[in-house]
């Protein structure tokens, strides 16, 4: 594909862009259930997210990027876990970690929701009861992988 | 080099000072960088953890993607802010945060000091200046209409002007050694002794007020994420949030320059080691002052509320009051 | 060249650097809002009711005391920058003002103006 | 009246001048989970406090009403995530009685249980003492404290497969024996843990800051403490000497000896000491039991009336594969009746109140919540406190939201 | 009680402690260079297992599907025909599917399989970008096969094999190292990467 | 390099001086909000200060410099007494009008 | 397609607490409702500190059809030591209450603790308690219909319960769009392609 | 000389903006630009060590006063924080006449017809540029003057902030802030519970 050298340059400083987004992905404090401590844990020394970044967990969402919604998302839960999305400034993630965030797991009753992604759209599942720590980490590699491989984000406009 | 000099030298004055203003800031924002990096980085390696470490080498990238993040991200106004001066709080943390190091000295050469302006009144700006960096956290808690940053931003007011009066007192102590309010005075007199031990006792209310006055732990109220979310900042995002975060760290870096000018000598080789550039010893004094900061970030939990405010106007203001007539009157006496 | 020169030259500087910083994000983010988003943030529920509400007069008392120590201690600079040469005179002069002022910080002690709770 | 939130305002506000209203979670750093506090503060006290349960309502109760008695175990031990096994244990504890089958568990298995349970009683400890850590700003802690809890857990993956929910507990003894390797990884814990504790303790026990925020703060009776019905840490640390597994031992604990460690002045550090000194006395159990563990022996029942012969087994005789089918298409039965059973877990007393129909599945599963009852007790001791000491007092209660909501 | 703060001795004490923490040996495993090998027991993806002579041990009987309590688990049973014998006993799976994200890891399956067809593999790295990519199919539980342990039994009955709860314990059939093919989802996005992403 | 003289002429430092005591007599008179009103009188009590040190400038005397600390000292002192006495009035009052204070009315 | 789940084998006891095995758990009482808050009064009086725990079980086939279950503890506060302590006793008062209209006194003014307990039981099993000072639901948004522990109430909700589900892949729940089975390589290509014509959708 | 029209223009606009501004906390932002350009004017008239000073008490502590006030007494609801801005009528000639006065003023003094009066006999220091030590206007020269010759002001305003700090307390009235009982009405509670919890019907 032809590219004239504005769009070339417009294309490099895109992936700079990405390339910093996907490298400073800050989550939201917010725990569930199980999963937050797993969700925790992945800041522990045996896993350390901050080597990639990531370890500044925000309580504020406007200055998160990743909400990780680490756990069952009850009925009651879903209005303010809404809401928390909606406050969250663009450009922002979502990991639905757990099999109760992804699909409602086991608990396929009158309280949970069926799968977080009913409410808000989800970038990256991770199944498992709790996913290990290191299974959440590969999630976030794949967040990464998606911010820098064409998600949302990055400086054009592609939403 | 010599070329570079000459052109140096040709060039009118205003637009060397604009160069050299630019190229300090530039420093200034550089080591703010890295400044936070090296606090990831120690508290890390005090928790058993290795820190950033995987964006660029070592992790040396990650300011920069930090920055170039929230540059990026959506700049958010809510509805219930005052946007005029929601936008503006951390516009003037910022510029008060930089404004100090008009004056800040960081070496001394044989054509003088190396500062943008070495004022005679040098400290008292420090002081005037500083005294100014209150209102970017209680008019940006304000602004937000919200209750959380509101709740934020009282507690930070309080807290920094309660600290601001025991800081400016202690500084007394020095001038009374010195006699002079300029900075460059103040290095010079301390050539034989470093002032942090005829001022320790001075020198230790700086160090409690310095760390409350930059909100870090265990002073850290303003923030205090496990009580107030995110305290003035919490509806802030992008880069007005991290203006805010430049802000705190400069100023980290400010009171660091300012105890190494004060009590520790400036760029006055301890033990006679002159043989080290004295730049490089201020800086080794100031990243010293910034070890301890994060050092203690590491180690304490956070003072109650009420405790802090008691023990600022209760301890801390008598103390430095005494002080500083003790060191009069040692003054007095011998003169 | 006076000093404040200089000064004056960083102190635009740094108030376009500062420009820089806070104005730029408006420019590059991009806009998503959405009624939420905008709305105060209280934890995830809806906002709870207008902020509102009086603070407790110990956080004005706060700050009309600094104003008032902080003239004090503005009036301590010239003094000991002059301690040197006005020696016992000057430290007697001092100590009167503190003295009278102590009178002053005293009585705030007394009537709890420093307790917090 | 239903009042909305605009007109009333002015109301709340002249109430007495100065209140401000404020809600503290769902979402917050410091409610460990999704509790939610309505706060009517004056400045930074807080006038009242109302807590606000339910954000993580699972149906738990109702989804294992629904399963064999063996599947609804897994739902049960998602309900005290922190202590997943206490919950696994109990539950088996109580239907085991039912079946009548208490006296009939292998001992290994029996010491098993017990090493399991105190491992995730210092796992659940490790928690509580890490975010109580973050609550005080006190950062460290937390990371040293994890540490720990990710030793304790790769023993928990390496004998169960998971490392929270591993479905260990089986009625009828346990899921298999301690693998190889086990054991050494087992001694290299015990000798880490005092050193560890030690580090732990001088960063935060001795801290005076930590002290200052926590003596003293949200202090209850004896009296109240019962009243409100605290069990566990939180009622010794008020003086009263109850453990279940002194009162009512089970799975052989009355063959260990342990202290229970009980502090009287029944504030936010007392609660503090009392886990940390729990922490220790689990170490001393842990020992004990270590001795045991060279001897081995049968894990499970001997009984394909519940559980299901060995997989080895089925190869061989038609009949074994017969149960084997029976028993995992379609459970096993329990005889009809109710039990209360309980034991002593992290945050306090844990019992099942079970009412089996005589089928396949549990007719009820009650959950006596440890940690409801310790939560509820905000209510008589937040007010009048600041907001800071609110947020210790919850870390000092240590709420698990998955029970209290279930 | 206030004196109680100016306790200096107890602050420089915390001090040196996180000083010393500085140069123990930190447990940090490099994540995404180094992978923590988890317990053999470790309850993490799938995978259906074959004998030794390729055939599939699996008999579609369906207990592991009535012993799900998170019903993840589908599978449909089908004869064998003599043409074509997939498994060495009458019947097998036609269809085998497992919903992993509905799966709760609880190891029941496992225990239930009467021909350990069906065990959980320490691999944990299951994310991925969208939700229908979590039904494993047949093709992506069932390993290659080369991979098959244990030797099938020829006439015993409902093809019950011999090597029972031996080969469970053989966690992970396809080498841990190698990227995990069995998910495929590694192919997948090194040649469609950019359409993945929402 | 020493300048000697004033920048400008003294007239210009007066006529500067008087316009901004006007806008806060002004501020004064036309805002009911109590503290507006006093940020208003601080207004003027800086234009005195402005007139004090030019005539000092101009004379190169000291005792301008002394007087414009002792104003500000004295408005410190105001200023807070004057927001106590707001925050007394005011801080059970939907509204902050100093109209609507019977207090200092009588 | 049906369900390859085998169906659950239906207990028959109708009243398991009169059947139950002899258990040493705890000291067993069965009040009538009328004498209820007497009896615990009494109790309450004579020793029993604590409420452990306040629980209820809908038995649909029976009369009365809800339990109330109080489990007390004698405990008292000077146990100081767990020799003082020693063997607390263990107390379960059954209380029946009928189907129609249930209603009990509550116990908050005997036990603080009995008031989330309470709210408890009235939400989930809609069993009303007369005196309590602040009966609103505690687990279930306010606004929610029905008592979901009742056993008449559908596990999943009288509303998903009539919601048709998937015709195959029964036991998940993909959302349409999605093809049902059969995630072979070549569908998910298809699937991807087909994405990125549409141009990412969220 | 450029300086000082430059600031002269930003101190008018920040003046008028103060008192004409909506909300009082703009009113406090164009004060703090007022006394900033202020303090630079000083600078530009010598005086060293009053500039420092309008910055410390004047920016740092009297207007931290008031954003203070404002933002606890208003809390950003709109009565408070707009605060009424009628003008009475009575008001309107004074201040027709005041514009009148200032014009003349103006116009008489820049025209130089007022006149000024002479020196009073005897400068104190040296005149240096600002920023040099113990020069006219610096803090040590200042010091001299203050604690020597001008002592007895200096005493007095220790008495003055003293008794200011008296009065700040008097009118404070600070009992020691009671802390709530536990007991508080449940009327009390139920209200606002109900008020704050989420209820879906009332709310538009
Ligand atoms: S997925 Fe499992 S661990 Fe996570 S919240 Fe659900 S039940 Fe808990
Ligand atoms: S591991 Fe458990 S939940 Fe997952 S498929 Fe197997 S039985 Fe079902
Ligand atoms: S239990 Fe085993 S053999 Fe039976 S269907 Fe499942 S995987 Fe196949």
């Amino acid at each position: 594909m032809e590219m004239s050298p504005g769009h070339f340059l417009l294309a490099r400083l895109d992936d700079v862009a990405r390339w910093a987004q996907s490298t400073s992905v800050w989550p939201l404090t917010m725990g569930l259930a199980c999963c937050a401590i797993e969700m925790m844990t992945v800041t522990s020394p045996e896993y350390d997210i901050a080597r990639l970044g990531s370890e500044v967990f925000r309580s504020s969402p406007r200055q998160a990027d990743l909400m990780i919604v680490s756990g069952r998302v009850a009925q009651k839960m879903a209005p303010v876990v809404k809401r928390l999305y909606d406050q969250m400034a663009d450009p922002k993630w979502v990991i639905s970690m757990g099999a109760c965030a992804s699909s409602g797991g086991i608990f396929d009753n009158y309280a949970i929701v069926q799968g977080v992604d009913t409410i808000i759209p989800v970038d990256v599942y991770v199944p498992g009861c709790p996913p290990s720590p290191d299974g959440l980490l590969y999630a976030v590699n794949l967040i990464q992988q998606q911010i820098r491989e064409g998600g949302r984000g990055g400086i054009l406009a592609r939403s | 080099m010599d070329s570079a000099l000459a052109v140096l030298n040709a060039a009118p004055l205003w637009l060397v000072v604009t160069i050299k203003s630019a190229l300090l800031l530039l420093v200034v924002v550089t080591t703010f960088a890295y400044a936070m990096l090296a606090e990831r980085k120690v508290m890390g390696w005090m928790q058993l953890r290795p820190g950033p470490n995987r964006v660029g080498p070592w992790g040396l990238m990650q300011p920069a993607s930090d920055a170039a993040k929230l540059i990026l991200k959506e700049d958010l106004t809510p509805s219930t802010a005052d946007p005029l001066i929601y936008k503006l709080a951390p516009f003037i943390s910022l510029l008060t945060a930089f404004s100090v190091y008009a004056i800040i000295p960081f070496g001394a050469g044989s054509q003088g000091t190396w500062a943008i302006g070495n004022v005679d009144a040098g400290i008292l700006f420090l002081m005037a200046i500083s005294s100014l960096g209150v209102y970017g956290i209680s008019l940006g808690g304000w602004a937000s209409g919200s209750k959380y940053p509101l709740l934020g931003s009282v507690r930070a007011t309080a807290q920094m002007i309660s600290y601001e009066l025991a800081m400016s007192l202690s500084f007394i102590g020095v001038l009374i050694l010195a006699g002079t309010t300029s900075l460059d005075g103040i290095v010079s007199a301390q050539a034989r002794l470093w002032f942090c031990i005829p001022q320790a006792v001075g020198f230790v209310i700086y160090v409690i007020t310095a760390v409350a006055e930059t909100n870090r732990t265990p002073f850290d109220l303003v923030e205090a994420e496990t009580e107030l979310v995110g305290g003035f900042h919490t509806e802030y995002s992008g880069l007005r949030f991290g203006s805010f975060f430049i802000a705190e760290y400069v100023n980290m870096l400010t009171v660091s320059c300012i105890a190494t000018l004060l009590f520790l000598g400036g760029w006055n080789a301890p033990f006679g080691l002159t043989m080290v550039p004295g730049v490089l010893w201020f800086v080794a004094k100031v990243a010293t002052f910034m070890f301890f900061y994060i050092w203690l970030r590491a180690t304490l939990p956070r003072l109650r509320y009420d405790r802090l405010m008691a023990f600022g106007w209760k301890v801390l203001l008598p103390v430095a009051t005494l002080n500083l007539i003790v060191t009069a009157v040692v003054v007095a006496v011998r003169g | 060249m006076n000093p404040y020169g200089p000064v004056a030259i960083y102190l635009c500087v740094a108030l376009a650097a500062a420009l820089l910083f806070t104005f730029l994000p408006g420019l590059l983010g991009r806009k998503k809002p959405n009624p939420h988003k905008m709305e105060a943030y209280e934890c995830g529920v809806e906002p709870t009711s207008a902020v509102a509400g009086r603070f407790p007069i110990r956080f004005y008392l706060v700050a009309m005391l600094f104003v008032i120590f902080d003239v004090e201690a503005a009036s301590f600079y010239p003094w000991a920058v002059q301690m040197h040469s006005l020696r016992v005179f000057g430290l007697v002069e001092m100590v009167v003002f503190v003295i009278v002022l102590a009178i002053g910080y005293a009585f705030v002690w007394k009537k709890g103006g420093f307790q917090w709770r | 009246m239903t009042l909305s939130a605009t007109p009333l305002t002015p109301e709340i506000v002249s109430r007495d001048g100065n209140a401000m209203v404020l809600s503290m979670g769902p979402q917050h750093p410091s409610t460990h989970g999704v509790l939610q506090i309505m706060l009517e503060i004056d400045g930074e006290t807080v006038v009242t406090a109302e807590p606000e349960i339910g954000y993580l309502h699972t149906g738990i109760e109702k989804t294992a009403e629904n399963l064999f008695w063996s599947q609804a175990q897994t739902v049960i031990e998602r309900m005290d995530y922190l202590a997943p096994e206490s919950n696994g244990l109990c539950y088996v504890l109580g239907v085991e009685k039912l079946l009548g089958i208490s006296d009939r568990i292998p001992p290994r298995a029996q010491q098993i249980r017990v090493l399991i349970a105190e491992l995730t009683r210092i796992a659940s400890h490790c928690v509580w003492l890490g975010t109580g850590g973050i609550d005080l700003g006190a950062i460290s802690g937390f990371f040293y404290a994890f540490d720990l809890r990710e030793n304790v857990l790769d023993l928990q993956e390496a004998a169960g497969g998971a490392r929270m929910h591993p479905n260990y507990m089986r009625v009828g003894g346990v899921n298999g024996d301690l693998p190889s390797g086990f054991l050494p990884k087992l001694d290299d814990l015990l000798a880490k843990l005092p050193g560890r504790m030690r580090e732990l303790r001088g960063l935060l026990q001795a801290n005076p800051i930590l002290q200052d925020r926590t003596i003293d703060v949200g202090i209850l009776s004896a009296e109240e403490a019962l009243q409100w019905s605290l069990t566990g840490p939180a009622l010794r640390a008020s003086g009263v000497a109850y453990d279940v597994r002194k009162a009512f031992p089970y799975s052989g604990y009355d063959r260990y000896e342990f202290d229970v460690p009980t502090r009287t002045e029944g504030d936010a550090y007392a609660r503090f000491l009392v886990r940390l000194d729990e922490i220790d006395q689990s170490l001393r159990i842990l020992k004990q039991v270590r001795k045991d563990l060279d001897t081995p022996g049968p894990v499970m029942i001997d009984d394909t009336k519940v559980a299901a012969p060995p997989k080895e087994t089925i190869a061989l005789s038609m009949e074994a594969l017969i149960h084997h089918f029976k028993i995992v298409s379609e459970g096993f039965r329990v005889p009809p009746g109710d039990v209360y059973q309980s034991v002593e877990g992290p945050r306090g007393e844990l019992g099942y109140y079970i009412v089996s129909d005589g089928g396949n599945r549990p007719f009820r599963v009650r959950t006596r919540p440890p940690s409801l009852y310790n939560l509820q007790a905000l209510k008589g001791i937040a007010p009048g406190n600041l907001i800071a000491d609110l947020v210790v007092m919850i870390g000092s209660l240590d709420p698990v939201f998955g029970e209290v909501d279930r | 009680m206030r004196k109680r703060l100016f306790n200096v001795g107890a602050i420089l004490q915390g001090l040196s402690i996180t000083f010393g923490f500085m140069f123990k040996k930190r447990p940090t495993i490099e994540y995404p260079s180094v992978k923590k090998q988890h317990a053999p027991r470790f309850h993490g993806l799938h995978e259906l297992r074959r004998y030794g002579d390729a055939k599939e041990r699996c008999i579609g009987c369906e207990l592991c599907s009535s012993a799900c309590p998170a019903n993840a688990i589908t599978v449909i049973g089908a004869e064998n025909t003599p043409e074509d014998r997939k498994s060495p006993g009458e019947r097998y799976a036609a269809r085998y599917e497992i919903d992993e994200l509905r799966c709760i890891f609880c190891g029941l399956c496992e225990e239930a399989c009467p021909t350990d067809a069906i065990v959980l593999t320490p691999r944990f790295e299951m994310a991925d970008y969208r939700r229908g990519s979590f039904i494993y199919s047949k093709d992506r539980l069932l390993v290659p096969p080369d991979a098959g342990v244990g030797a099938a039994p020829d006439d015993r009955p409902g093809g019950i094999p011999s090597d029972l709860g031996r080969v469970a314990e053989i966690k992970s059939t396809t080498d841990v190292e190698e990227g995990y093919s069995a998910t495929h989802r590694g192919e997948i996005l090194k040649t469609e990467r950019r359409g993945l992403a929402g | 390099m020493i300048e000697n003289a004033l920048p400008v002429a003294i007239g210009n430092y007066v006529g500067l001086s008087a316009v901004l005591f006007f806008i806060g007599l002004t501020g004064v008179l036309i805002r009911r909000n109590p503290l507006v009103m006093l940020m208003s009188i601080e207004l003027m009590f800086n234009a005195a200060n402005l007139l004090f040190l030019a005539f000092a400038r101009a004379w190169v005397h000291n005792a301008g410099h002394i007087f414009a600390f002792l104003v500000i000292t004295v408005a410190a002192a105001e200023a807070a007494i004057g927001l106590a006495i707001v925050v007394a009035v005011f801080r059970d009052a939907p509204f902050v009008d100093v109209d609507e204070v019977r207090l200092l009315k009588g | 397609m049906p369900s390859t789940q085998t169906p659950p084998i239906a207990g028959l006891a109708i009243d398991p607490p009169s059947l139950r095995p002899p258990i040493d758990d705890a000291v067993i009482e069965r009040v009538e409702p009328a004498g209820l808050h007497a009896r615990l009064e009494e109790l309450a009086a004579g020793g029993f500190t604590m409420l452990l725990d306040l629980g209820a079980v809908d038995y649909p086939q029976r009369e009365p059809r809800y339990d109330v279950v109080y489990h007390l503890l004698k405990l008292p506060a000077t146990a100081a030591t767990v020799a003082e302590a020693g063997t607390p006793v263990r107390m379960r008062v059954l209380c029946g209450v009928p189907g129609e209209r249930p209603q009990l006194p509550s116990a908050t003014g005997i036990w603080k603790s009995a008031d989330w307990a309470e709210r408890e039981i009235y939400d989930l099993f809609g069993i009303v308690f007369e005196g309590h000072p602040d009966l609103r639901r505690i687990q279930m948004p306010g606004d929610w219909e029905g008592h979901p522990l009742r056993k008449d109430y559908p596990l999943r909700g009288p509303a998903r319960e009539k919601a048709p589900r998937p015709p195959f892949a029964l036991k998940s729940n993909v959302q349409a769009g999605t093809p049902p089975t059969g995630r072979t390589l070549e569908a998910l290509q298809e699937q991807i392609a087909r994405v990125r014509e549409e141009g990412a959708s969220p | 000389m450029i300086a000082f029209w430059v600031l002269s223009v930003v101190l008018i606009a920040s003046a008028v903006w103060t008192i004409t501004a909506q909300k009082p906390v703009y009113s406090v932002v164009g004060l703090l630009a007022n006394f900033a350009a202020l303090a630079i004017l000083y600078l530009t008239l010598s005086a060293e060590f009053l500039a420092v000073i309008q910055l410390i008490v004047y920016s740092g502590a009297i207007l931290v006063l008031f954003v203070f006030v404002i933002a606890l007494l208003s809390s950003g609801v709109a009565p408070f924080a707009a605060g009424p801005n009628r003008m009475p009528k009575a008001a309107l000639p004074a201040v027709a006449l005041v514009c009148v006065a200032l014009g003349f003023v103006v116009f008489a003094v820049t025209r130089g017809e007022v006149a000024i009066p002479p020196p009073p006999a005897g400068s104190t220091s040296a005149l240096g540029p600002v920023g040099t030590a113990d020069v006219f206007g610096s803090v040590g020269d200042f010091g001299k003057a203050l604690f020597t010759t001008y002592l007895l002001p200096f005493e007095v305003t220790a008495l003055i902030l003293m008794v200011a700090v008296v009065g700040v307390v008097l009118l404070s009235g600070t009992a020691p802030a009671k802390a709530p009982t536990r007991r508080r009405a449940a009327g009390v509670r139920r209200e606002l519970r109900e008020a704050v919890v989420r209820d879906g019907e009332d709310r538009r």
